[in-house]
């Protein structure tokens, strides 16, 4: 029974008086605690898996459907924003990781240090995701709001982008699928965008809790969680790019 | 129960962690660069399999799940298994539709 | 029935414990900042008696309108309104929470042996959120309904219809996360909270069926989300993925929906096999026969039950090959439910048969399940589905498992319980005359509806021709007697709370954990974490212990 | 008889019209269907009775007066292995027998005669290849094999005929198809089962099953003088679709003359059979799939013609067997008044000339 946490009625006896104040009562060791908060945040992760899930079937099969609009669509996401964002990302993760090993390690200061980068980094990314999403709407890529098929129909009326790719025009009837292409890319990278906010938001929280010393007197569950979901969310980044961006480069 | 007075887990080293951090830097430059040649289907075959690399390094290192409990890389297996099934599923009846027509 | 294991202490000296959970603090805000399982179980268990009876009077409505086969007491429309909401009521707040949100909140911890479950706060907040879902689709429902069906169906509910499809959505995607939080908590309850001597093949077969519907719960609902998340969208932005005259797929939408749906019915049947595990091992003093095999039928139900979901979608449009291998995994995920009720069956085999108001509706659901049961496998039979589907055989179907089944399992579970929740007990007569009163109801109601699905009588539809009309009669008939069999409970359990019987430590005199203590139990369920030494269902060792009680006076 | 009493007569006339029991077996398929539909009410009954046997049997045997002091048993893997076999192979039996219903049904017979069907809320639009419209009712002659053709205008219909016991799904953006043999002459019922909306329960119509003789009549009387072919030529002639189709060597578009149920290589090198769905698409959507050897300069006729008018099309399309009517379409705005042979449905698609054969 490899899991199997059922308690060791010495251990609990004998730790029953020194709880540390972070134990929950209902809890009969520290162990059982970090155990059980540790496996229930993998089942929140698992749920993100399957919430994400849908979101990449309904693109995979839209892309098999549109694969030329897909393409098209591709070529005018920023390839360089794209790749930095995921440095950045992939940055914020490691920084994240440094900081659940300062917390281990109990060092505070590296701690603090850890998070406030995490913090800046996954700011950037979001400033980077909102040119990015400034540039769409100047172009009128924003289905729903301002959508024109125009690039599309007729390249080269983006001299940049038709320089680099030398897009032939789509038929028409192809053409307005690439705000499918576009409807799949606000979906998928603004949910994953929420789920940055809400990130950030907790680092805030945790940042000063940090400064009072929280994560650092050995009780590290918070700060350990909170790095599974922000690593969690790194992943889900790693295949939105080549997805989204990486569909076809060589023109 | 195996073992009850260790609820310390492992500890990763910092060095591990600046390691896979590099791997994964070089991952995505090696993926955006595999973007410019022309490998027809094998394009998103190469993309998404280092995405799939990538992927399972951040799983393992930076989230512990190679020195995790087999609860949590079961309940991680159990997880893709059912996403999976999911994408599988519902692409074969795509995909079969147009059986039997030729 | 005179014969009876019920032993309540002596009336004239027995009273409620002065410490138990419902003492422990008083005031309003005691109950809505709590982090007892068994307060928030209490909470969940007046709020889901409310949504069942805005469902049952929705149900009410229908069946009127139904007596005739012209619509004449409401429009198309407003019928369309009616029995979309009390699809949705009934399954979403309702159905889905009624079992594990009360029964099984207030008693996993304890048959497990822990103090609480392991996300207290996650509990409470998953009650908030199920309250704020409830408001939601109330809300939705008094500014001009919602009618898509409980199913949603795209395009019809992207871009054709203006009523409140959006705050609808809205309201099943906050509710599906109250019962993911739900969900996930039992499973890290089970896992990590069990005590000592607790082993997996110990716990009662009520936690290894909320345990695999737990995992249901927490794999299959954010499909749903999204898929809502999407579908609402698709509204706000006129785009999507769903409609066709946009490019996208309304087949999409159907396999999302189904992958969470087709497993949501697991969710909603599991908690009740346990229920009946428990009540029908107690009232016939023995051990579930081929415990292991049950266990693992609920865990063979939840893997399965995952990958069938296109038997929903048989003629429409799918692959042919598709249907197939759909097909065929509804009949193998079948053969678990069959296993079950063949084990309830035997284990009153050389039992000591009692027929308390719990035991009865437990027969009443092992009757009218496999008749459910059975019928869906007709749907799942390809062929026969042609015919079938979407006609009122599926409508029968599906409140014979769902009412027949869930319903009778939660009414059960909660005459079972109830003395220990509240420490009283109900005037047994009258509930035996109650769960009587309901078996004939039923089966009044929806028999007649598997002839009407036979004769090719759709589903949803406000009027029909008039030579199904006999049938609806009776199902009408049928459905005010069920009401007056679904309204007696709520009388009779209310006037316990101040007027029944004390109930004593253990009136049923079964084994599990929690009936070891007293109650209603204390706050923090047992005096001191209990050392599991033997296995479930030992009424062996329950008659060791009371003589070892009786010996100690 | 009446003289009993005339309330309760009347009554009982009344009770026994509106009171059904057994929907009538009009086609082919529905005796099959039952058979299987009756063994498994058996199967369902030797189970439920075996259930309530057991259940019932052991409560009075075992119930506490008679037997106070339980037996403690484990199990049997004896008896467990029997109740999960037992049901699993029936159960089996019941997924092979209705697969082998449910694939005839839904494989297209052979030779039949197609009959395009058009659901929107709320109501059924049927288009006869001799150019007969109706609107929720469809007119069929007996014993003859008929194929429906359906796709839906805006959201999901289902179109039902219980008497025949089918069923298909009307799909927008998609055609379906479902094929029956009625057996009896009669009027049916016919539903919309898919929940489409408002006037979802409206959305009804009959099936009127006729004797060849009469069925002949019915078309002669109901023709509205064009065939849905000729309706989908002058079409053709006036969306210009034939200033790039047409036979001169400076064709911009490829030649539609036998393309119907052709093998045509697309510029993706896949392959793909020219079957409805095939069409429908070229039309609607023509650079999803490009054919070889062409470049994508069709235009989109998306919102520029109703589901009829593509069914017109497609069934023009499908007419086309020799350069000689594409000539005609040249050379004539004004149509040709009549082709006999095309009139009559049951020789509409002359399966003979057809590279694949019918069994697509
Ligand atoms: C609690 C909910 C619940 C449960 C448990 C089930 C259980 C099952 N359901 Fe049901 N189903 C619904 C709720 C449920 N269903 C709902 C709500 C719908 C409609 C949704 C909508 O469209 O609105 C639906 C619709 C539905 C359909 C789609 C119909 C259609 O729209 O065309 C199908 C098709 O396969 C199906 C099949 C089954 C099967 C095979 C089971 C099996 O799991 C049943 C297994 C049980 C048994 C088999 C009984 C026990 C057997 C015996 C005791 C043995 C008998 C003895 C012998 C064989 C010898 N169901
Ligand atoms: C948990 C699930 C559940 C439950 C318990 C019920 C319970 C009932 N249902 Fe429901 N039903 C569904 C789930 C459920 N249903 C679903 C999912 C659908 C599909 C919706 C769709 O198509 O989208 C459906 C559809 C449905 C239809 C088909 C409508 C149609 O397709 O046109 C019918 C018709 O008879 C019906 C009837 C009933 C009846 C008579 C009850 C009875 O059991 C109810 C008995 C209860 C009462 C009668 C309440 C008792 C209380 C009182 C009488 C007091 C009243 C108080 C006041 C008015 C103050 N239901
Ligand atoms: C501007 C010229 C043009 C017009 C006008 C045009 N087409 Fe086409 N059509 C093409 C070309 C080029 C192709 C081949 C490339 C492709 O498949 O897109 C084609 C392909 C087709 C095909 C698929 C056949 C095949 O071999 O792939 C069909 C069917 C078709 N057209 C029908 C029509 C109909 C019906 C109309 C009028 C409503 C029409 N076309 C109008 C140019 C045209
Ligand atoms: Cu059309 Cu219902
Ligand atoms: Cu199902």
């Amino acid at each position: 029974m490899s899991d199997s946490t059922a308690i060791d009625n010495n251990v609990a006896a004998a730790t029953h008086l020194e709880h540390p104040p972070y134990q929950r009562h209902h809890f009969e060791t520290i162990a059982q605690q970090f155990d059980a908060t540790n496996f229930a945040m993998w089942l929140f992760l698992l749920t993100e898996i399957m919430f994400f899930g849908g979101l990449f079937t309904a693109y995979l099969i839209m892309r098999n459907w549109y694969y030329p609009a897909f393409v098209e669509g591709s070529h005018y996401l920023s390839i360089v924003w794209g790749t930095t964002n995921t440095g950045v990302l992939i940055t914020s993760s490691f920084t994240m990781a440094m900081g659940v090993w300062c917390a281990e390690t109990r060092r505070k200061s590296g701690l603090i240090l850890c998070l406030v980068l995490t913090f800046v980094l996954g700011i950037v990314f979001l400033c980077i995701k909102g040119i990015e999403w400034h540039g769409e709407w100047v172009e009128h890529h924003v289905p729903g709001l301002n959508y024109s098929v125009q690039n599309f129909v007729n390249p080269a009326s983006n001299p940049e982008v038709y320089a680099e790719y030398h897009d032939k025009p789509l038929g028409a009837d192809m053409a307005v699928r690439t705000e499918e292409y576009f409807f799949l890319y606000f979906a998928m990278t603004g949910m994953h965008a929420l789920h940055m906010i809400v990130g950030i938001s907790i680092l805030v929280f945790m940042i000063f809790r940090a400064r009072a010393g929280a994560y650092t007197n050995g009780h590290v569950t918070f700060v350990e969680n909170f790095g599974l979901y922000w690593h969690f969310v790194d992943i889900i980044w790693i295949f939105l790019f080549p997805l989204l961006y990486l569909i076809s480069r060589h023109g | 129960m195996s073992e009850p007075h260790a609820p310390e887990h492992h500890i990763v080293s910092p060095k591990v962690y600046l390691a896979i951090f590099f791997s994964l830097l070089v991952l995505t430059a090696l993926t955006t660069a595999a973007s410019f040649v022309e490998m027809y289907v094998f394009n998103v075959v190469v993309a998404l399999a280092i995405a799939v690399v990538k992927a399972s390094l951040v799983v393992l290192f930076f989230m512990h799940v190679k020195y995790s409990s087999k609860l949590t890389k079961l309940t991680l297996a159990s997880g893709l298994f059912v996403f999976l099934g999911l994408l599988t599923m519902t692409l074969a009846d795509y995909i079969s539709r147009a059986w039997g027509r030729w | 029935m005179s014969a009876t294991i019920l032993a309540l202490p002596d009336q004239s000296t027995a009273r409620i414990p002065k410490m138990n959970y419902l003492s422990k603090e008083n005031g309003l805000l005691s109950w809505l900042l709590t982090g007892d399982h068994k307060r928030i179980a209490i909470l969940y268990l007046i709020s889901i008696t409310f949504f069942f009876f805005i469902g049952g009077s929705l149900a009410g409505l229908i069946r009127l309108e139904l007596l005739t086969p012209q619509s004449d007491l409401m429009a198309a429309d407003t019928y369309n309104k009616v029995f979309s909401m009390h699809g949705l009521i009934m399954v979403f707040f309702f159905l889905v929470p009624s079992v594990p949100a009360t029964i099984g909140n207030f008693f996993i911890p304890m048959m497990v042996g822990a103090k609480d479950l392991a996300l207290p706060k996650i509990n409470l907040l998953s009650w908030y959120l199920y309250i704020l879902a409830g408001g939601l689709m109330l809300y939705t429902m008094c500014t001009g309904g919602v009618d898509t069906g409980w199913t949603f169906t795209t395009p019809l509910s992207t871009h054709y219809l203006n009523t409140n499809v959006a705050g609808a959505a809205l309201a099943v995607f906050v509710a599906g996360f109250s019962s993911i939080f739900t969900g996930l908590n039992f499973v890290v309850t089970i896992h990590k909270m069990r005590c000592p001597g607790m082993t997996w093949f110990r716990l009662p077969l009520f936690v290894w069926s909320h345990y695999a519907a737990s995992i249901l719960m927490v794999l299959g609902t954010p499909v749903l989300a999204i898929t809502l998340v999407l579908v609402i969208l698709e509204r706000i932005a006129h785009i999507g993925v769903f409609d066709p005259a946009y490019g996208g797929d309304p087949l999409l939408f159907q396999h999302l929906f189904w992958f969470y749906s087709h497993p949501a019915v697991y969710i909603m049947i599991l908690p009740g096999f346990g229920v009946i595990s428990e009540v029908v091992s107690t009232f016939s003093r023995k051990r579930v026969f081929g415990y292991t095999a049950v266990a693992f039928s609920s865990v063979a139900i939840a893997v399965f039950g995952f990958f069938v979901w296109a038997h929903h979608m048989f003629i429409m449009g799918i692959s042919n090959y598709a249907a197939l291998v759909f097909s065929l995994l509804t009949m193998l995920v079948a053969v678990p439910s069959a296993i079950k009720i063949f084990n309830w069956a035997f284990t009153l085999y050389k039992g000591s048969v009692t027929f308390e108001t719990p035991m009865l509706y437990a027969i009443g659901f092992m009757g009218l399940f496999t008749i459910g049961g059975m019928t869906g496998v007709f749907l799942g039979s390809t062929g026969t589905d042609i015919h079938l589907t979407e006609t009122y055989f599926v409508v029968a179907h599906f409140h014979f498992v769902m009412v027949g089944g869930m319903l009778m399992a939660f009414l059960s579970g909660i005459h079972f319980w109830w003395p220990k929740m509240t420490g009283r007990m109900y005037p047994e007569k009258i509930s035996q005359f109650a769960a009587v009163v309901t078996y004939i109801g039923f089966n009044l109601t929806f028999f007649p509806q598997f002839i009407l699905g036979m004769l090719g009588m759709p589903r949803r539809y406000a009027s029909y021709p008039p030579e199904f009309q006999v049938l609806n009669v009776f199902s009408t008939a049928g459905a005010t007697v069920l009401g007056v069999g679904y309204l007696l409970p709520v009388l009779y359990l209310t006037w316990s709370l101040k007027y029944g019987q004390i109930a004593g430590n253990n009136p049923w005199q079964a084994t599990g954990l929690e009936w070891q203590v007293q109650s209603p139990p204390l706050s923090e369920n047992f005096p001191e974490i209990p050392i599991m030494d033997h296995e479930a269902y030992d009424y062996e060792w329950l008659d060791r212990q009371q003589a070892k009680e009786v010996a100690s006076v | 008889m009446s003289h009993i009493s005339p309330v309760l007569w009347q009554f009982l006339v009344k009770w026994l019209t509106n009171f059904a029991i057994f929907p009538p077996e009009a086609s082919r398929i529905a005796a099959q269907s039952d058979a299987l539909f009756f063994f498994m009410v058996l199967v369902s009954l030797i189970g439920l009775t075996t259930v309530v046997l057991l259940v019932v049997g052991f409560s009075i045997l075992y119930r506490k007066e008679r037997h106070p002091h339980a037996v403690q048993i484990e199990g049997s893997t004896l008896l467990e292995s029997t109740w999960t076999i037992i049901p699993l192979g029936l159960f089996l039996i019941i997924f092979v027998w209705g697969a082998l219903i449910y694939f005839r049904v839904y494989t297209p017979p052979a030779n039949a005669m197609n009959i395009y069907v058009v659901g929107k809320q709320w109501m059924w639009k049927i288009e006869h290849p001799g150019g007969q419209h109706e609107i929720n009712a469809l007119h069929i002659p007996v014993n003859e094999p008929v194929q429906l053709t359906i796709i839906s205008q805006d959201v999901f219909h289902s179109f039902s005929i219980p008497a025949f016991r089918i069923k298909r799904e009307a799909i927008p953006g998609r055609y379906t198809t479902v094929g029956f043999e009625a057996t009896q002459v009669g009027t049916y019922h016919l539903f919309c089962t898919q929940y489409c909306g408002t006037d979802h329960s409206h959305m009804t119509g009959e099936v009127v099953v006729m004797s060849r003789d009469d069925y002949k009549k019915w078309l002669a009387s109901s023709t509205s003088g064009m065939s849905l072919a000729q309706d989908g030529e002058r079409l053709f002639a006036s969306l210009s679709c034939n200033a790039c189709h047409n036979d001169t060597p400076n064709a911009r578009g490829p030649n539609l003359v036998n393309v119907y149920d052709s093998r045509l290589t697309l510029s993706t090198g896949e392959t793909v059979t020219a079957d409805d769905a095939y069409l429908r698409q070229a039309i609607l959507n023509p650079s999803e799939h490009v054919t070889q050897g062409y470049v994508p300069i069709m235009p989109t006729y998306q919102g520029q013609i109703s589901e009829e008018g593509v069914i017109a099309l497609v069934e023009y399309i499908k007419s086309l067997h020799s350069n000689y009517r594409v000539q005609q379409t040249l050379n004539t705005t004004a149509l040709v008044p009549q082709n006999q042979e095309k009139a009559t449905p049951a020789g509409q698609t002359p399966s003979g000339q057809k590279p694949q054969g019918v069994g697509r």
